[in-house]
């Protein structure tokens, strides 16, 4: 069998977590190769919608990663964040899709050691999960 | 007409002063959704007969115009019409609602939890349900099990729309469903991504009438996955639609609806 | 009259300039070098948050470059300066490039051909360039420059190798240096700093043990555009070092060559140690310091990281000289260890790096004297009012960046915006 | 509709070839759909890497262009301008990011990282087909300032915004101008008397007609956005509300109580700079002074060496041993922080006058010692290597400037980050040192960072150069990240009007159909409305669903073929 190789979708916002992804970088903070950033403006314009889209195509897990709760460039707009995407975990819980696929986080511009950690710990446990089931449904 | 609709007819036009009456009634053997000035005789009005009024209101409305729309109304019409005047889709103030309670045998088929309207003007009361035997199963199943039994719904799924067409708080004139934007797959069953979606523009708006459910030609249980999210709702937001009061705390900001955990690291 | 004369094209004219051009002034930056950038363009990061210095300078280069307010000139001096505010008469040499500016595409051909290698500049002399050259590939404008001192043609030599090369027909052995003059307003000074000639510090070896570097050879070591591509290695026998070793104070703090602190040094050794440390791993950097001075925003946090993470020694001591080991490869560094009951040592590092004194740049006493405006002792330009902390002892003539003495990038960058917001107050303001 | 879209894969140097195979990305982007051409630079981003990608787009007839190389957030403008300069509209332009977030951070992993940055090629692939040419619109400016503070910093930005011409309001909470500078006397390490320097700038203000100072008064609310600001200031007088085009923070710092170190609060000969600032004013001359430095700073807690204080010590320090030709003043520090030429130049002056200089390690910090009217200060000396004690009439502690109080509300109030002090956070440490990342809102002196009054000075004026570029320019250019509505979509149920955080957004009836309407000026192009809409009415200019939708399916495409 071969290895696992997880597909990883991250949205991040472009003022805190894609700058702390962009500082890990100039710090060569070393981490898996398997998450594909999307810059948005905010976590709060990710819909849910990608994220269904994504794991029902066979994205094995997306990351949400935005401002800290207070530092949000545009005031409360992760508020929102910090609601639709649990709701969307908990609907995936519903149908039986393993909730931990989908992760929110906060990463600050300064936190490049943050934003590699939730990029080690993520991979981490998507390999645990193996691979998304709806991988399959799909190929 | 009979009796019934007699009755209707009084309370909406001569006690509550409305224009017209929408309905349900039996013409020539056909149940369906009418719509009646006063004196006009529709056929026999039907109660028994589960259908989301509301649905065909708000397709109704743009020829409507100004005129006071009497409806009737179970609980879960009247929480939808409340979901829909929140987001100025209907004017609850140009609504006169005719209470209905539903049977026992409607409660026991849609578990319904809340059957009262606030006002009971045909029927009896009748005890709600308890909890949907179904969530309470799928609940206590592993998750690969739960998936299996989703799965296995889902690719039954013909994508004929019944469940947003009749659906009295989906809105919008066309679905985004339609689109390919989220499910780019050609033919059926659709990508998992089609319910899920579904699930989330009905979180904060789904009064559980079960007509999605009742609508579906595979029988899909969509009332069960309604119940598992508007619980979901419930138990982070303590959020229940049919709230007038409450705005959806999908739209607000934490200091409106403070999550327990910050919703760091979910 | 709304335009500036900009001295210097590093960091502080890049920043003045730009902030003056977007404020609507007709700007002339004057660079004497080919390529704008200044020492900003060699770093290889920047402190504290180590950002790659290239990467935030290069796109205020091309800026500068592209601006509709902006014209460069590039390999240009100031002659001569007559008049006064708010009508100086500035006299620009633009030296000849001995190449048509216009037809030249960069492309680098003739480079590649020519036959004349010289200590490159840019390198720091750790390696050679052509008599026809970039001074860097990120260089602004992007055109090449014939060194007239050592193009075997122009010496009257038989060469003319790169004009045979050249298909854009850029080469021009005739060209001689052309002269601008213009009407400004304001002139702003901003020419910077040099490093100090280690070497006459002979006790620290500079120039005698092959693996002695200056800090800013270390940056172009450490540099991935740099000669070695970003491997650590020494020179004597192109080995990564496992122990390399700072001195702070090099020239500086010292009564007997330059009194005044460097004010960035402290924080660029920490930052090299660790950069040093991710390029060669298990490598033990050690920093003899006199006074850890962490005094910016995040620097003290810099230090902590770099002795907890990276595990840099700092070892308070002025080092009395260095030696070099029998074997021919590393230095001897003898120092005595502080207090009265220090003692001395003897330790064997297999690099050494000196972080010599920055200086005003060599040219600040020619400029001054064609300005009319005062250094100071130390041979900075002499700003007397602390309330005009930009202006220079001669109205309309402004100053900012390390040749009004030392400062780091940041500081730099916001007196350069002061130089801009002083210009704009002496022109459109009522204070002339 | 033809598509052709240019794809140039920059190396940057060694910085992405050295781990991604930038020749084997280049060929794959060749077989992705829609490409007209693929290429790559060794520096996209030097002249000549810009140079032939313009005349790339018109050789190859290029109508969208995908750069993969490092971070939009520093190089997008760059290459934005490249493709107006050829013709292209600069919003059919994208970015891909393989080296912050590829070739640096899988260093060790070439072929992955390569597999990868193709991933992410034929992502911005996808998302450029269906990108749309957009024209930004502009915005007036109001040709007015507000300035936070009226510390030295506030009072030379406004003094600086004043001269070049512009109408400045200055808010100044207490009924005094000049903040700390006021309680001290002279300012080190030029010896400056604080007061004189304070009344110059004031006198200079007051006498334009164009300088509004509100005494006594804050800011109580912040609407709108660069060009448009609308600044509540609550004064004696009620609140007034004052239009301006760009506002300067300049809100100051305040000395660290180090109540209960080295027995301060419990023995009156224990004091702070400023306190002794005060005794100084009052021509008091004490003769055994002992400074203590880094009191409550450079330790667990609070890291940050506050930058100033060494140097305020070393000139209270020279004036006390001045002033009396038998004082015995003694300094125990940690290092000493004069950086620079006048400061190490004061270091120097003070060490020769006969000024001792002992210094202490953090792991044995000195004692005090109360003795009747006196006190022991007992401490290890480092240098000497023993214990000694120091009878002292005065001990003064250096301790660290603190962000002010209000710097939480301030920050909340014009929504701008602060630093884990509280200290405001500028947009870029390096090179934009006096400018938040809010467009219009600036930052100057120790609200930013400690720093003494010449820094505050010229610190100051930047801020004001900053400032009155957009009001001297007279408008400001609105990026086309704006959401937009389509009225034939929206179904009008207010769920974006709700989320938006800027109120930007109302339901409308337009010919009998309701429908939200977006102001433009006032969105700032969060997205936050997409998200609440069900029925994709609402989009965000470059960030439409269609476009991040395909964004998906082209990485799903990709990893799967990865994985057959």
């Amino acid at each position: 069998m071969t290895e696992f190789k997880p597909t990883i979708l991250a949205f991040c916002c472009n003022w805190c977590s894609y700058a702390g992804a962009d500082l890990a970088g100039v710090n060569r903070l070393q981490m898996p190769p398997n998450v594909h950033v999307i810059r948005v403006m905010c976590s709060a314009s990710v819909k849910p919608e990608y994220v269904f889209k994504a794991i029902s195509q066979g994205v094995d897990g997306v990351l949400v990663l935005g401002c800290h709760i207070g530092d949000c460039h545009y005031l409360t707009g992760n508020h929102r964040t910090a609601k639709r995407i649990p709701v969307t975990k908990k609907i995936l819980h519903d149908v039986g899709i393993d909730d931990r696929r989908v992760r929110l986080d906060w990463v600050s511009a300064a936190e490049g050691e943050k934003f590699q950690q939730v990029i080690i710990e993520f991979v981490a446990e998507i390999k645990t999960l193996g691979p998304n089931p709806q991988r399959e449904v799909n190929m | 007409m009979n009796d019934l609709g007699r009755r209707l007819a009084r309370i909406a036009f001569d006690e509550r002063g409305a224009d017209i009456l929408l309905m349900m009634a039996e013409n020539q053997g056909n149940v369906g959704p009418v719509i009646i000035s006063k004196g006009q005789d529709p056929g026999d009005a039907r109660i028994d007969v589960p259908y989301q009024l509301v649905a065909i209101l708000t397709n109704l409305l743009p020829f409507i115009g100004k005129a006071k729309v009497a409806i009737l109304c179970r609980r879960c019409d009247e929480k939808a019409l409340i979901e829909l005047a929140k987001r100025g889709i209907v004017d609850d103030a140009s609504m006169v609602r005719i209470g209905l309670a539903c049977s026992k045998e409607q409660i026991q088929a849609c578990r319904c939890s809340d059957c009262v309207p606030s006002k009971v003007d045909i029927g009896e009361a009748a005890e709600p349900c308890p909890e949907d035997a179904l969530a309470i199963e799928l609940g206590s199943m592993t998750i690969e099990q739960r998936a299996a039994f989703w799965m296995r719904q889902f690719r039954k799924c013909n994508k004929c729309f019944g469940c947003t067409l009749n659906c009295p708080v989906c809105f919008c004139d066309d679905c985004v469903l339609e689109e390919r934007t989220y499910t780019p797959k050609e033919g059926i069953p659709p990508e998992l991504a089609f319910h899920l979606i579904r699930s989330f523009h009905l979180a904060d708006k789904c009064v559980e009438c079960g007509e999605c459910e009742r609508s579906c030609p595979v029988d899909i249980p969509l009332l069960t996955l309604r119940k598992m999210v508007n619980r979901d709702m419930k138990n982070m937001f303590d959020y229940g639609s049919g709230d007038a009061e409450k705005k959806s705390p999908l739209l607000t900001t934490l200091d409106d609806q403070p999550l327990e955990d910050d919703g760091h690291a979910c | 009259m709304r335009r500036v004369v900009v001295i210097g094209g590093g960091i502080a004219g890049i920043q003045a300039s730009l902030d003056l051009a977007d404020r609507g002034f007709e700007v002339h930056l004057v660079e004497k070098s080919p390529s704008i950038g200044g020492h900003m363009a060699q770093l290889d990061k920047t402190f504290p948050t180590n950002d790659c210095s290239m990467c935030i300078l290069s796109p205020k280069m091309i800026m500068c470059a592209d601006h509709a307010n902006i014209k460069l000139h590039a390999y240009s001096e100031i002659e001569e300066v007559s008049g006064n505010f708010p009508e100086f008469k500035v006299t620009i040499k633009e030296k000849a490039r001995y190449v048509d500016v216009k037809k030249c595409t960069g492309c680098g051909d003739c480079i590649a051909k020519c036959p004349v290698k010289v200590p490159w500049e840019f390198e720091e002399g750790l390696v050679k360039r052509k008599a026809v050259y970039l001074p860097f590939p990120q260089a602004v404008p992007r055109k090449v420059t014939i060194d007239g001192d050592h193009c075997r043609t122009i010496q009257g030599k038989k060469c003319g190798v790169c004009k045979k090369i050249c298909q854009a027909g850029a080469i021009d052995y005739e060209q001689e240096d052309s002269i601008v003059e213009l009407d400004a307003a304001c002139i702003i000074v901003a020419i910077g700093f040099e490093l100090m000639d280690a070497s006459v510090m002979s006790q620290y070896g500079l120039g005698v043990c092959k693996d002695v570097v200056t800090s800013l050879q270390l940056e172009r070591i450490l540099s991935a555009s740099g000669p070695t591509g970003g491997h650590l290695t020494r020179h004597s026998d192109n080995m990564e070092p496992k122990k390399l070793a700072f001195i702070q104070c090099v020239g500086s703090r010292d009564a007997h060559m330059h009194g005044y602190c460097s004010s960035v040094c402290c924080m660029y050794a920490t930052k090299e140690s660790i950069l040093a440390r991710e390029h060669a791993p298990g490598l033990e950097a050690t920093i003899f310091y006199m006074d850890m001075r962490a005094t910016g925003k995040g620097f003290q946090e810099f230090v902590s990281r770099a002795k907890q993470n990276y595990g840099v020694r700092y070892i308070r001591s002025r080092p009395a000289n260095v030696q070099l080991p029998a074997g021919g490869n590393g230095v001897l560094v003898n120092y005595e260890t502080s207090g009265l009951s220090g003692e001395s040592v003897t330790e064997e590092f297999d690099m050494l790096v000196l972080c010599p004194a920055l200086i005003p740049s060599k040219d600040a006493g020619k400029l001054a004297e064609i300005l009319g405006i005062d250094l100071d002792e130390d041979g900075f330009i002499d700003m007397p009012d602390m309330a005009r902390p930009v202006d220079t002892s001669r109205k309309g003539v402004l100053a900012c960046g390390f040749v009004s003495g030392p400062i780091d990038i940041p500081d730099s960058v916001s007196q350069a915006s002061a130089a801009a917001a002083r210009a704009a107050e002496l022109v459109d303001g009522g204070d002339r | 509709m033809m598509v052709r879209i240019g794809v140039f894969i920059c190396h940057c140097g060694h910085n992405i070839a050295s781990a991604v195979d930038v020749e084997e990305v280049v060929e794959y982007a060749k077989t992705l759909p829609w490409v007209a051409h693929a290429g790559h630079n060794l520096y996209s981003c030097s002249e000549e890497g810009l140079g032939s990608i313009k005349r790339s787009i018109t050789e190859n007839k290029l109508d969208r262009v995908v750069v993969a190389a490092c971070t939009p957030r520093t190089h997008e403008p760059l290459f934005r301008r490249a493709c107006e300069q050829a013709g292209i509209n600069k919003y059919l332009f994208e970015f891909v990011n393989i080296r912050e977030h590829c070739s640096w951070i899988h260093a060790k992993e070439p072929k992955e990282a390569t597999e990868k940055a193709k991933k992410l090629v034929a992502m911005g692939v996808a998302k450029a087909a269906l990108l749309k040419p957009q024209t930004e619109s502009e915005a007036g400016v109001i040709p007015t300032a507000v300035v936070i503070g009226g510390g030295i910093s506030g009072l030379v930005a406004a003094a600086s915004l004043v001269e070049q011409g512009i109408e400045t309001h200055l808010v100044e909470q207490t009924d005094r101008l000049g903040g700390l500078l006021c309680d001290i006397t002279t300012i080190g390490p030029e010896g400056r008397h604080a007061r004189t320097l304070v009344k110059d700038v004031v006198q200079k203000l007051e006498a334009s007609p164009k300088t509004h100072i509100h005494r006594k008064a804050r800011v109580s609310d912040v609407k709108g956005f660069i060009g448009s600001f609308e600044v509540t200031i609550e004064g004696c007088d009620g609140p007034t509300k004052v239009p301006a085009g760009a506002i300067i923070v300049a809100t100051g710092t305040r000395e660290f109580a180090p109540t209960g170190e080295y027995g301060f609060g419990e023995h009156p000969q224990v004091i702070t700079q400023l306190e002794l600032e005060r005794k100084l004013a009052m021509g008091e001359k004490p003769k055994r002074v002992v400074f203590i430095t880094c009191v409550g700073s450079r330790q667990p807690g609070r890291e940050y060496c506050s930058r100033v204080c060494c140097n305020v010590t070393l000139k209270n320090a020279l004036a006390l041993s001045k002033a009396s030709p038998d004082s015995r003043i003694r300094v125990i520090h940690r290092d000493i922080m004069s950086s620079g030429s006048a400061a190490e130049k004061l270091y120097k002056e003070t060490s020769d006058s006969g000024v001792r200089f002992l210094r202490y390690g953090l792991e044995r910090p000195p004692e005090v010692v109360s003795d009747g009217d006196r006190v022991n200060v007992i401490v290890y000396d480092e240098t000497l290597d023993e214990v000694v004690s120091l009878d002292a009439d005065l001990v003064v502690l250096a301790v660290p400037m603190l962000p002010p109080d209000d710097s939480e509300v301030t920050g909340k109030l014009l929504k701008v980050p602060r630093d884990k002090f509280g200290f405001f956070l500028e947009a870029h440490v390096k090179l934009r040192p006096v400018e938040f990342a809010t467009d219009g809102v600036f930052i100057c002196g120790s609200a930013r960072w400690p720093v003494n009054a010449r820094e505050c000075i010229w610190q100051g004026m930047a801020a004001a150069a900053k400032a009155s570029i957009p009001i001297k320019e007279g408008k400001v250019v609105i990026q086309a990240i704006t959401a937009e509505v389509d009225p034939e979509k929206c179904a009008a149920c207010g769920n974006c009007v709700l989320a938006c955080p800027y109120e930007a957004i109302e339901i409308v009836d337009q010919d009998g159909n309701r429908a939200a309407k977006v102001n433009e000026a006032q969105c700032k192009g969060c997205g936050t409305c997409v998200a609440a809409c069900h029925n994709d009415a609402v989009s965000q200019k470059g960030f439409t669903s269609g476009q991040l939708g395909a964004m998906i399916d082209a990485l799903v495409k990709a990893s799967l073929e990865g994985s057959r």
